[in-house]
C-alpha cells in the first residue's frame, strides 16, 4: 500500500466514526478481561465482591496439585494437537489448492463438516467411536488402549485440523503459484521450493491456523468431557467443575496466568520475527 | 498403497465397529464381584468424582499409605459420567454416581458387584441407609455423602416471617414483591419435583396429568424468576442477585459460612417435603484395579477418613462412626432440626422413571418457554 | 559455468512419450493425493466413521434406563422434530443467531476496514490484540460478563450514575445477544479483514473519480468486493451462535431454551440419545446445505 | 555445434485440447528469439515445456544436443523471467538474486558475491536490501532478470517480460534486454503477443496460432513475406485483397480486376493479396506510374498521425488503408475525392489460409 494519502482516506465524520468504533470494540473486548484480572487479586471468595488486595489465589493455584496437573494436561494436549493439525492441515491445504487428484471433492466436503457440526454431537460421536474402537483394537489386535490424554488429543486434532486447513488454504489461494514455479526454475527441489518460498509466505496462515487450533483445544469442554479417561482432566474441564462448586477468584488467577503466558509467547514470537526480518536473511 | 485397499480396510474396520456396537451394549459384564483380600492392592487408583468433592490430600494420604499413585478426574453431572463408564474402556476404578444413576448403571451393567469381605469398614454405615431403593441389597454401591435440596432465603431482605413452604417460590401472594429475585434449579427433575411437591404429588410421578399441572405452575413462575440456574444458586443469593434460592444443602452451607454474616441466611426443606439425594461409592464394571478400589472404599469408610471427608466438603455423612469426628460449627448447620421442616419422612429420593424421563425433560423445556 | 550441468551421458534419459507424460501427471496426482491422505484418512477414521455411528443411533430406540438399544429401528426421532416445541425453539434460535450475526457485521465491518487501512506494522499488533482476550477460557469470559451485567455490576452502576435509572441486564435476551456478539465477533472480523485488505484501494479512488460519494463507493465498490469476507464471517458467526448453549445458560439464566441447550439436554438430561442424534444430524445437514449454497454461489474461502 | 534449443514434433495435449501441435523448432545459440502469437496460441506452453514446467506429450526436446524433455525444471540449464516476475516478496533483492545459486549449492558467500555483481550489471547497485514490493515495475523487471541471469543459464526464457511496463519504460527495457543478450552471448527466448516488440527485438520470430507454428523467420521476412493470411494480418497492418490464382503471375481479384502477383499456387486457388498500407500510394484517378498495379476508390476518412496520414479508401467490395508519409508541400485529398491506389508488384505477397 502506498504511503501517500489519497482522496479515499476517510475524513471528517467517517474518520471520527471509524476511530471511535475501533476504540469501542477494543474496550468491549477488554472490559471483561480487565475485570477478570482485577478480581484475581480480590480477597473475597466471591467473584464480583471486592475484598481488598491479595495474592492468595495465585498461591492457591500454585499449591493445588489438581489445578497444576489440569494445566499441564491441557498444555500437553494443546501442544500435540496443534502441531499435528498444523502439519496435516497444511499438507492437505497444499493438496487442495495446488493439486488435482481423485476424491478431491469428497475430501473438500468432509473438511467442512467438523466446522459446522455442533459440539455435543461431535462429543457423542467420538465417545461412541472410542469405546468401540478401543474395544475393537483389544479384541482383534490385542492392543489395550485406555481413554484419557490420548483419546482427548485425537479428538482435539479431529476438530482443529479442518480449521487449520481452511485458514492455510485461504492464504495459499492468495499466493501466486508462479512463485513455486520460479523456485523450481531456480534449481530448488520440490521440498526446497516449499521450505524457502511457499512456507515463508503462508507462514502467517499457518501461524493463524495454529493459534486457532491451540485456542480451540484450550477452550474445549464438551468434547473433552465425553472422551476423557483417567488423567484426562484438562483445565477447562477442571474450571467447569470448579464453577459448579462456586466461582472463586482462583479461576481468575488461573486465567490471568494463562493470559500472561500466551501474551509472552506472542511478544516473543513477534520479537523473533522482527529480528529475523531485520537481519535480511531468507 | 493402493487407494482401493485403503477403502476396503476402512470399510472392514467400520463394519467391525458397528458389529461391536451392536453386540457390545447387550453384554452384561457386571455379574461377578472381584476376588480380593482386605487391603489388597492391584495397581494405582483411578478415581472419577464430582469436582471438588474430595480433598486431594486425603487421596495422597491413601496413596502414600499403600505406596501407589492415584489419578483424580472430575465430572459435573451424572449424565456426563454415565456414558463414559457405561460405554466401557474408561479406565476408571472408583466412581461416585448419585442414587437414581446407580439404578440406571446397574441396569446397564456398568457397575461391579462389591465384595463386602474386602470392605469390613462397611459396618460403619448408618442404619438409615439400609435397603435403599436404588440398590436394595447394596450389592453395587455404598453411600458416599448425602444431602437435601431445599430453599435458601436471605432473611435480611425477606424477613423471618415466611411459611416454610414451596409456596415461597410458587405462590405470588407470598413472594410477589420479590419478583425477579427468585431462582430455581436448572434441572428438570429437581424443579418439576419441587412443583409436584407443592401440588401435593410425588416427585417421581409418572402421571401425565400431574406433570402437566406442575408444568403450568413452573411456567407461571418462570416470568417471576431471575434465572434457572444450578451452578451458581448459592452465589446469586449471597451476592444479592436473588433473595430466594432453590439449591443443595451443602452448597448453601458452605456459601453462608463464606459471608460476613452467615446468620442472615437460612436453609430449609419445605414442609411439603423435598429431595434427599445420596451419592455413592461404586466400582466401574471394567475397573482395571478392582482390589485397589475395594481397599480404597474400605479405607474411606474408616471413622477418621469419613469425618475428614465431611469436614472438607460440608455434606452429610452416611458413616455413623464418623459423626464423632465432625467439626463443631458444621454440626450446628447440618444437624439443625429446623432444616427439615417436614421431618425426615417428608424427604423423597428422585428415582429413575424410565421412559418418563423424556416427559420430564420436555415438560421443563416447555415450562421455561 | 552453468549452475546445473546438462544430464550426464550415463544418466538414463527417458524419451518423451505420451506414457511418460501420463506417468508424470499420475505422479503429480499421486503427490496431491498423498499430501491430502493423512488428513483425509484422519478425518475419515475420527470423523466420518463416528458420524455414521451417530446417524445409526438416530434410528435406534431409547431404552427404559436411558441407554440406547441398537434394535427396533425406527424414525420416531425424526417425527418428533416436527413437534411445535421443537419448531418454536428452532425459530427462536435462528432469530437470535441472525440478530447476533447482523450486529457482529455492523460492528465488525467498520472495525475490519479500520484495521485494513492502518500501516502494516500497526495492523499486525492490532490484530494480535483482537485475539488476546480469546486466549482466556470462554467460560471464564462469560462469568466475567455476568459480573459486569449483574445487579451491583459496573454497568448497572454506570447507567445509574449517568442518570438513566436502574436497569436489569443480566438474565435477559439482551445479555444473551451481547454474550454471543462478544464470543463470535472475532470470527466476523478476521475474514472481513482478510477480504478488505486484499482490495486494491485504487478501485475506491476510481469510484470516487466516477462521482461516487463516500457511501456510494462503499455500497457499489467496497461492499461487493468484500462480499466473500462478509459471507464467510457471517457463516462463522451464525453457525456457532445457532449451536451456542453456554452463553444462554450463564448470561440468559437458562430462561429461554435455544437449540444448543436443547440438544445438550437430550444427551445429558433426558438421556434421549436417538433424538439428540437425529436433531444434531438435521442441524448439521441444514448448515451443510447453507454452506454448499454459498460455495455454489462462487464463494471460496471460509 | 548443436542448436541451443531443438524441438522436434513437440506436442502438448491437455485432455482433449491440443495446446501445441507437433511443432518443429530450432533456436540457435546466441539468438534473440521471439515466440509471437495471440493469447492461447500455445506460445507460453511451448516456453513452459522448454523450462520444464510442463512435460510434452510427444516429441523430442533438446538443449545443446541433450534430450531434456523428461527432466524437471531444476535439472535444466535454462532460467526463466516470469510474467509479472514472480519475485519472492519475503526476500530482499539480494536474496532473490542469490536464490538460484544457493539452491544449486554454491557457497553462501560466493552466491552473494555473484548476486551483487549481477545486481550491478542490471544497474540496481545499492538496492540490495530492498523488498520487491518497495520497487517500481522497471526495477522489479531488472531484479527478475538478474535472478535468472546470475545462474549463467545456457538459454534465458522470458514470458511476456515487458507486458507490465508502461510504454516509455518498455522501450528502455527493450534496449536493455538487447544489450544484455549481446553482452552475454546466450540465446534469449521470449514470448510476446506484441508484434511490434517482436519485430524490434528479435533476430528471429516464430509466429504461432492455435498450437501450430505458422512461420519461423527473420522479422524482415515475416513482415515482407508472410506465409499466410494469419501472419500477414497479425504482423503489422495489411490490406488483404481476396481473389483466385489465374496463373503464376496473375491473381484475379474479387471484383474481377487482374493484378500482377507472382505466386507458386495452382490455378484456381483462393488466395489473398497482402498489401501493406505504406507500400501503396494514392494517385489521382488514372494517373498510374508505368509498371504499377492499381485499383480505384473514394477517400472515406483521413487520420493524421504526425509523421504520416492514413487514408481509408472505399473500393466497390472492400475498404483499404493507405499510409502516406508527410512531406512538405504535399497535396492532401479531401474525403470524397475519387482516387486510384497503385503499388509496385514486388510490394505485395500472395497468401493463402
Amino acid at each position: 500500500m502506498s504511503k501517500q494519502t489519497s482522496a479515499v482516506e476517510p475524513h471528517g465524520w467517517t474518520k471520527f466514526f471509524l476511530h471511535t468504533n475501533g476504540w469501542l470494540v477494543y474496550f468491549f473486548f477488554y472490559a471483561p478481561i480487565l475485570l477478570l484480572v482485577v478480581f484475581s487479586f480480590s480477597d473475597s471468595r466471591n467473584v464480583g465482591t471486592w475484598g481488598g488486595w491479595t495474592l492468595e489465589w495465585y498461591a492457591e493455584f500454585a499449591e493445588s496439585r489438581n489445578a497444576r496437573s489440569a494445566l499441564s494436561t491441557s498444555l500437553q494436549i494443546a501442544l500435540v494437537s496443534t502441531v499435528v493439525s498444523v502439519v496435516l492441515g497444511t499438507m492437505s491445504a497444499l493438496a487442495l489448492e495446488r493439486f488435482e487428484f481423485r476424491g478431491k471433492q469428497v475430501f473438500d466436503a468432509l473438511l467442512y463438516l467438523p466446522i459446522i457440526i455442533p459440539d455435543v454431537t461431535m462429543a457423542v460421536m467420538l465417545l461412541l467411536f472410542f469405546s468401540q474402537f478401543f474395544e475393537l483394537l483389544g479384541t482383534v489386535f490385542g492392543i489395550e488402549l485406555a481413554k484419557g490424554v490420548g483419546s482427548i488429543t485425537l479428538s482435539h486434532i479431529a476438530f482443529s485440523i479442518s480449521f487449520v486447513s481452511v485458514v492455510v488454504r485461504a492464504r495459499l489461494a492468495g499466493m501466486d503459484s508462479k512463485m513455486e514455479e520460479a523456485a523450481l526454475d531456480l534449481y530448488a527441489t520440490r521440498w526446497q521450493a516449499f521450505r524457502y518460498v511457499t512456507m515463508p509466505q503462508i507462514l502467517p496462515g499457518i501461524a493463524g491456523g495454529g493459534l486457532l487450533a491451540m485456542t480451540l483445544s484450550l477452550d474445549d469442554v464438551v468434547i473433552t468431557q465425553f472422551v476423557t479417561g483417567p488423567g484426562g482432566t484438562t483445565l477447562p474441564v477442571y474450571v467447569f467443575g470448579l464453577i459448579r462448586k462456586g466461582v472463586t477468584p482462583l479461576i481468575n488467577a488461573i486465567s490471568v496466568v494463562m493470559l500472561v503466558a500466551s501474551m509472552l509467547l506472542v511478544v516473543l514470537s513477534l520479537l523473533l520475527e522482527r529480528s529475523r526480518s531485520g537481519s535480511g536473511t531468507a | 498403497m493402493n487407494t482401493k485397499h485403503w477403502l476396503r480396510l476402512l470399510a472392514g474396520l467400520f463394519t467391525l465397529t458397528l458389529l461391536a456396537a451392536a453386540c457390545g451394549s447387550d453384554d452384561d459384564e457386571s455379574s461377578g464381584g472381584a476376588d480380593c483380600e482386605v487391603g489388597e492392592i492391584d495397581g494405582d487408583l483411578a478415581m472419577y468424582n464430582w469436582a471438588e468433592y474430595i480433598d486431594e490430600e486425603q487421596l495422597q494420604e491413601f496413596a502414600d499409605e499403600y505406596g501407589i499413585s492415584y489419578s483424580l478426574d472430575s465430572y459435573d453431572s451424572n449424565e456426563a459420567m454415565q456414558p463414559i463408564v457405561s460405554e466401557g474402556g474408561s479406565g476408571f476404578d472408583v466412581i461416585v454416581p448419585s442414587d437414581y444413576m446407580v439404578s440406571v448403571m446397574i441396569s446397564a451393567g456398568s457397575l461391579m458387584l462389591l465384595n463386602y469381605d474386602a470392605i469390613p469398614n462397611s459396618s460403619n454405615l448408618s442404619d438409615d441407609f439400609s435397603n435403599l431403593y436404588f440398590d436394595p441389597e447394596g450389592g453395587y454401591s455404598l453411600p458416599y455423602q448425602w444431602g437435601t435440596t431445599g430453599i435458601a432465603v436471605n432473611t435480611a431482605v425477606v424477613g423471618t416471617d415466611f411459611p416454610r413452604s414451596w409456596g415461597i417460590i410458587f405462590d405470588p401472594a407470598i413472594s410477589g414483591q420479590f419478583d425477579g429475585q427468585i431462582q430455581l434449579l436448572n434441572d428438570p427433575r429437581e424443579t418439576m419435583g419441587a412443583a409436584l411437591k407443592y401440588l401435593g404429588y410425588s416427585m417421581n410421578t409418572t402421571s401425565e396429568d400431574e406433570l402437566a399441572e406442575a408444568t403450568e405452575l413452573v411456567a407461571a413462575t418462570a416470568g417471576r424468576l431471575a434465572a434457572f440456574n444450578t451452578d451458581s444458586a448459592d452465589e446469586f443469593l449471597t451476592s444479592g442477585e436473588t433473595v430466594i434460592a432453590h439449591g443443595y444443602s451443602g452448597d448453601m452451607f458452605v456459601q453462608f459460612l463464606e459471608t460476613d454474616n452467615p446468620g442472615d441466611y437460612v436453609y430449609f426443606v419445605p414442609e411439603e417435603g423435598g429431595t434427599r439425594w445420596i451419592d455413592n461409592f461404586a466400582i466401574a464394571h471394567d475397573a482395571p484395579h478392582p482390589c485397589t478400589a475395594h481397599t480404597f472404599i474400605n479405607w474411606m469408610y474408616g471413622a477418621d477418613q469419613g469425618a475428614a471427608l465431611t469436614n472438607w466438603n460440608y455434606y452429610n455423612t452416611p458413616n455413623a462412626a464418623a459423626v464423632a469426628g465432625l467439626d463443631e460449627d458444621l454440626l450446628d448447620f447440618v444437624n439443625d432440626p429446623a432444616v427439615l421442616a417436614g421431618g425426615v419422612d417428608s424427604l423423597e429420593a428422585l428415582e429413575d422413571t424410565g421412559d418418563f424421563e423424556v416427559n420430564y425433560s420436555d415438560a421443563f423445556v416447555e415450562a421455561k418457554g | 559455468m552453468t549452475a546445473v550441468e546438462a544430464p550426464e551421458a550415463d544418466e538414463e534419459v527417458l524419451e518423451v512419450t505420451p506414457e511418460f507424460e501420463a506417468a508424470a501427471e499420475r505422479q503429480e496426482r499421486r503427490r496431491g493425493f498423498l499430501l491430502a491422505l493423512p488428513e483425509f484418512g484422519y478425518l475419515t477414521l475420527f470423523f466420518a466413521v463416528p458420524l455414521v455411528i451417530v446417524v445409526v443411533y438416530s434410528f435406534a430406540t431409547r431404552n427404559r434406563f436411558g441407554g440406547t438399544d441398537l434394535s427396533g429401528w425406527n424414525v420416531d426421532s425424526y417425527v418428533k422434530l416436527a413437534e411445535p416445541l421443537v419448531r418454536e425453539i428452532f425459530f427462536r434460535s435462528v432469530w437470535l443467531a441472525a440478530l447476533t450475526t447482523v450486529i457482529c457485521l455492523v460492528i465488525g465491518y467498520p472495525f475490519a476496514y479500520y484495521l485494513a487501512t492502518r500501516s502494516l506494522r500497526v495492523r499486525n499488533v492490532m490484530l494480535v490484540f483482537v485475539m488476546i482476550p480469546f486466549w482466556t477460557n470462554f467460560l471464564v469470559r462469560n462469568y466475567a460478563w455476568r459480573v459486569i451485567l449483574g445487579n451491583d455490576g459496573p454497568l448497572t452502576k454506570t447507567t445509574e450514575f449517568v442518570g438513566l435509572g436502574e436497569h436489569e441486564y443480566l438474565f435477559t435476551q439482551t445479555a444473551v445477544v451481547l454474550g454471543l456478539v462478544y464470543g463470535f465477533l472475532p470470527f466476523m472480523i478476521l475474514p472481513l479483514y482478510a477480504a478488505i485488505e486484499r482490495i486494491d484501494r485504487r478501485l475506491l479512488e476510481a469510484s470516487r473519480d466516477l462521482y461516487a460519494n463516500g457511501f456510494q463507493s462503499f455500497r457499489h465498490v467496497l461492499l461487493p468486493l468484500s462480499m466473500p469476507g462478509v459471507i464467510a464471517g457471517s457463516i462463522l458467526c451464525f453457525i456457532p451462535s445457532l449451536g451456542a448453549y453456554v452463553t444462554p445458560e450463564i448470561l440468559g439464566g437458562a430462561k429461554t431454551t435455544l437449540l444448543g441447550s436443547y440438544i445438550v439436554t437430550q444427551f445429558l438430561t433426558a438421556r434421549n440419545w436417538p433424538f439428540g442424534a437425529a436433531m444434531s444430524f438435521v442441524l448439521m445437514a441444514i448448515m451443510l446445505a447453507a454452506t454448499v449454497v454459498y460455495f455454489r454461489k462462487g464463494g471460496r474461502t471460509l | 555445434m548443436s542448436a541451443a534449443v531443438e524441438l522436434t514434433a513437440i506436442t502438448k495435449r491437455f485432455g482433449d485440447v491440443v495446446a501445441v501441435d507437433a511443432i518443429d523448432l530450432v533456436i540457435e545459440d546466441g539468438e534473440f528469439f521471439a515466440l509471437l502469437g495471440p493469447s492461447g496460441c500455445g506460445k507460453t506452453t511451448t516456453l513452459r515445456m522448454i523450462a520444464g514446467l510442463d512435460f510434452p506429450t510427444e516429441g523430442s526436446l533438446k538443449i545443446f544436443g541433450d534430450e531434456v524433455g523428461t527432466l524437471p525444471p531444476n535439472k535444466r540449464p535454462v532460467n526463466t523471467v516470469f510474467q509479472n516476475y514472480a519475485l519472492f516478496p519475503h526476500m530482499n533483492v539480494l536474496d532473490n538474486v542469490a536464490f538460484g545459486l544457493k539452491m544449486s549449492s554454491v557457497g553462501k558467500a560466493e552466491a552473494r558475491a555473484a548476486a551483487r555483481e549481477m545486481i550491478t550489471t542490471v544497474q540496481l547497485a545499492g538496492l540490495e536490501a530492498r523488498r520487491p514490493t518497495q520497487m517500481s515495475g522497471g526495477q522489479q523487471q531488472r531484479v527478475a532478470l538478474a535472478r535468472a541471469l546470475v545462474n549463467r543459464p545456457k538459454v534465458l526464457l522470458l514470458d511476456e517480460p515487458l507486458g507490465a511496463l508502461d510504454l516509455k519504460l518498455r522501450q528502455e527495457m527493450q534496449g536493455e534486454l538487447k544489450r544484455l543478450q549481446e553482452e552475454l552471448g546466450i540465446s534469449f527466448v521470449f514470448v510476446t503477443h506484441d508484434q511490434e516488440e517482436a519485430l524490434t527485438m528479435s533476430d528471429r520470430i516464430a509466429v504461432m496460432n492455435e498450437g501450430r507454428l505458422l512461420q519461423v523467420a527473420t522479422p524482415e521476412e515475416i513482415y515482407e513475406k508472410p506465409v499466410n493470411r494469419f501472419v500477414a494480418n497479425f504482423i503489422g497492418q495489411t490490406n488483404l485483397l481476396e481473389g483466385t490464382v489465374e496463373n503464376h503471375d496473375t491473381v484475379c481479384l474479387a471484383n474481377g480486376a487482374r493484378v500482377a502477383a507472382p505466386s507458386e499456387h495452382a490455378t484456381g486457388t483462393a488466395v489473398a493479396v497482402s498489401l501493406r498500407p505504406e507500400r501503396a500510394h494514392i494517385r489521382d484517378r488514372g494517373d498510374i506510374p508505368p509498371g504499377e498495379t492499381s485499383v480505384d476508390g473514394i477517400v472515406e476518412r483521413i487520420t493524421y498521425l504526425g509523421n504520416a496520414r492514413v487514408y481509408d479508401i472505399r473500393l466497390d467490395w472492400m475498404t483499404m488503408e493507405v499510409r502516406e508519409e508527410n512531406r512538405p508541400g504535399m497535396q492532401v485529398c479531401e474525403p470524397g475525392t475519387d482516387v486510384s491506389i497503385s503499388w509496385d508488384p514486388s510490394a505485395i505477397s500472395v497468401v493463402t489460409d
